[in-house]
């Protein structure tokens, strides 16, 4: 596992320059998001929360599609699963770095986000929990349909295709409770949707890892 | 798990693949005892690297059942694989890891070292550090080769493991089949070297649009 | 094979007779057929046999009967033609909703029967990964395609609805979002077969696929529930008083119908492929002569 | 008003009419996409 890990960190080290490129394809997202609401301060900011969301969705495409890429190159991925290595070892070691990868993405957003929308908060604490966990509620379902849509041709398409529709419980919940972060929570609503985004986590993440070794296994 | 000791190293019976529509493998049946170096020959399309693909558990049978080790290569993947190695057509490496990053990756997943030894055994001690995307093909396949020693197999299938060596590489592999076999494990090679691998063979098969259409020397 | 198909549908005429004809009985002809079955034992004994027929309609499905789809077919449209007279014409005005209330007797059917649907799909989707047989393929492909078609319409009815109840077309109502969600996350799942041509990887990954949007269901509805929470929490439309239930249950026993040819038709065409996809090996001797 | 949606005949009627038109369209593809299924099956035969 730990093995596994390592591996996949250190084949994102190589390819940092990538992850630079996405975090300027989210930032210049969240510009672009501005020109379709106006520069009314306001209402900005009331939105900051789902810009940044969708921003960072919208990059997680790149990142987790990019994450199979080296193993398809000469058919890596196999090679791993022919060492008696478990698939699931596998899978968990490229979904946490694919997590630490969107996770670091969200951080570096969050200033971005700050800067265009005037959405700044002293909670940095919760701010960061809230994006752990939703950057996991992303990467644990991401992985596996990257992991399948990397073998299939139109690959662009099809990832966003199947992940999108099933992730609206986490990004809802992830924008939800931003904004209570960032405009204040009058009813108290922060923990309920942090239990919903909790058991969204817990469930893909053990699922996901169940069904990984049906996927990859040929 | 105690397995007869005299059973074959491999056994394939009525084995069958297809890759879509196409039958790639329609059906192949044999036997090697263990310490054998075999020869697998046939032309492009025969069936050879799906065989070896089968064997070594990176795709499933349709049709049939073979065991490698004793194991069923469907159904005690884990078993065979702790024993096998393929060095397969595909390098398995990463582009962007180093040479010596690339054995790291494998021998900390299986837990074994050694990696420096093993780069030096296949000429490419003065590379370590240079990654794989600016290896030649020939540098890749003795990297591939370090990759697959690495795992210590018993039975090692060998795809076209002479393709795009250089005189030097031929001898390299000749002697580490030989090597292998001193060591008593089982060699499968596919190969287009008919002449240079008959050499040293025990025995061979001949594929021909996924079946077997010819056997030579003792198999068992 | 035969005989499932036989029981099927005498569970269905159970169904049939207790949801239907007994209410139909008390109504029209002042009669009493329960055979002294109380109300709720009735509607009980209803849906559990149509759910019963269900099951025993696919489960011992002849993929090779190409005759029972139609019976169904023909049958379904029956009842579904004897539910819509009832529904726009005997059936009178709900107290609230007025007029309105008649879409419900085809929307609230719909809504059972694409989620059952897409349960089936589920259940296929588990079946296949478990034991390998194609025909769970078959049933899955069809199911989920079926389930979409449902779920399409039942956005479109729902839209319908809403713009005289609400005002809009689209209200965020948890139930109705939640379908569209689904639709779309099975649309993908249609989207993925198409692309993939070795069918062992695609029956594998369509079933992972659809085990995962399915387990989805239940946390996209409560999300958009909290979600919409601060809009007006609308009631339940009126489908439990006793003049409504003959349109309601007439259509659902159509649908139900349909849904069930449907899925044996889709399931069919799938098959035919998979039979070609997956034939054996040509049995030619080998050409000794060109060995190498 | 009192209380009572009134009206919305058309709305029923369009309901009504897409759920039609829905059963019709796709019931009539899936017999043509089986019969002509059916038909290259015996082709090939």
């Amino acid at each position: 596992m730990i093995a596994a890990l390592r591996k996949e960190l250190l084949l994102q080290w190589r390819t940092r320059a990538q992850f630079m490129a996405v975090f300027v394809f989210g930032a210049s997202a969240l510009l672009l998001f501005s020109f379709a609401v106006g520069p009314n301060a306001e209402i900005l900011r009331q939105f900051s929360a789902g810009f940044m969301w969708l921003g960072l969705l919208l990059s997680s495409t790149l990142t987790l599609a990019e994450s199979f890429h080296a193993e398809m190159e000469n058919r890596a991925l196999e090679g791993m699963l022919l060492l008696p290595a478990n698939a699931r070892v596998i899978y968990y070691g490229k979904a946490i770095a694919n997590w630490l990868q969107l996770v670091l993405l969200g951080f570096a957003l969050v200033p971005v986000m700050v800067v265009l929308y005037d959405a700044g908060t002293t909670r940095l604490l919760s701010l960061a929990l809230v994006i752990m966990l939703g950057a996991a509620g992303l990467s644990a379902p991401g992985t596996l349909y990257a992991a399948m849509t990397a073998q299939v041709r139109s690959k662009q398409t099809l990832l966003p295709l199947l992940l999108f529709p099933l992730i609206v419980p986490a990004l809802l919940a992830s924008v939800k409770l931003t904004s209570l972060i960032i405009l204040g929570d009058p009813m108290g609503q922060l923990s309920s949707w942090m239990k919903l985004l909790t058991a969204f986590d817990a469930i893909y993440w053990s699922l996901c890892g169940l069904l990984f070794g049906r996927v990859v296994e040929e | 798990m105690i397995r007869n000791v005299a059973a074959p190293a491999i056994e394939a019976m009525n084995v069958a693949r297809r890759y879509g529509r196409r039958w790639a493998l329609a059906d192949v049946t044999f036997r090697v005892a263990p310490g054998r170096v075999m020869m697998v020959a046939g032309r492009n399309g025969s069936g050879k690297s799906t065989l070896f693909r089968v064997l070594s558990t990176a795709i499933r049978p349709d049709r049939g059942w073979a065991k490698v080790g004793g194991f069923d290569v469907e159904h005690e993947r884990e078993d065979v694989r702790q024993r096998s190695a393929l060095l397969a057509h595909q390098s398995y490496l990463y582009e962007s890891l180093t040479a010596k990053e690339n054995l790291d990756v494998v021998a900390r997943i299986i837990g074994r070292n050694a990696t420096a030894a093993l780069l030096d055994r296949v000429g490419l001690a003065g590379r370590a550090n240079d990654p794989v995307s600016t290896f030649s093909a020939g540098m890749r396949k003795r990297l591939s080769f370090a990759r697959a020693l690495l795992q210590e197999p018993r039975i090692v299938f060998l795809d076209e493991p002479y393709g795009q060596l250089d005189p030097e590489g031929f001898q390299l592999v000749d002697q580490v089949i030989r090597e292998l076999k001193e060591s008593g494990a089982t060699v499968l090679v596919a190969t287009h070297q008919v002449d240079r691998v008959a050499g040293y063979a025990d025995c061979s098969i001949t594929l021909d649009a996924g079946r077997v259409i010819g056997t030579s020397g003792e198999l068992e | 094979m035969k005989r499932s198909f036989a029981i099927a549908f005498a569970l269905l005429a159970v169904g049939v007779y207790f949801g239907l004809i007994v209410t139909a009985g008390e109504q029209y002809l002042h009669a009493d057929l329960s055979l002294g079955v109380s109300v709720v034992a009735r509607t009980l004994i209803a849906f559990l046999s149509g759910l019963a027929a269900v099951i025993v309609f696919l489960g011992g499905d002849d993929i090779e009967n190409y005759a029972r789809p139609k019976i169904l077919l023909v049958t379904g449209v029956l009842f579904l033609l004897v539910g819509s007279y009832f529904g726009l014409f005997v059936a009178p005005p709900e107290q609230f909703m007025g007029d309105t209330q008649r879409i419900m007797y085809v929307h609230v059917p719909t809504a059972w029967f694409a989620l059952l649907a897409m349960t089936i799909g589920f259940v296929s989707a588990v079946v296949f990964l478990f034991n390998s047989d194609f025909v769970w393929d078959a049933r899955m492909e069809g199911s989920i395609e079926v389930g979409v078609v449902f779920a399409f319409l039942l956005c479109c009815q729902g839209a319908i609805w809403a713009k005289p109840t609400w005002g809009v077309w689209w209200d965020w109502d948890p139930r109705l979002t939640t379908t569209a969600v689904l639709l779309f996350a099975f649309l993908g799942i249609l989207a993925l077969r198409r692309f993939v041509e070795d069918p062992v990887k695609r029956g594998i990954w369509s079933s992972v696929a659809t085990i995962i949007a399915y387990v989805d269901v239940p946390i996209v509805y409560f999300s958009v529930k909290w979600w919409n929470s601060l809009h007006q929490q609308q009631s339940s439309p009126n489908t439990v008083s006793k003049p409504f239930w003959i349109p309601l249950r007439a259509n659902a026993f159509g649908i139900l119908l349909l849904m069930v040819a449907f899925i044996m038709l889709r399931a069919r065409i799938s098959a035919l492929r998979l039979k070609h996809e997956l034939a054996p090996p040509p049995l030619v001797e080998a050409q000794l002569g060109e060995a190498v | 008003m009192n209380g009572t949606v009134t009206g919305g005949w058309n709305f029923v009627i369009a309901a009504y009419s897409v759920t039609a038109l829905v059963f019709v369209v796709y019931g009539v593809t899936l017999i043509t996409r089986l019969r002509e299924a059916r038909n290259r099956a015996s082709e090939e035969r």
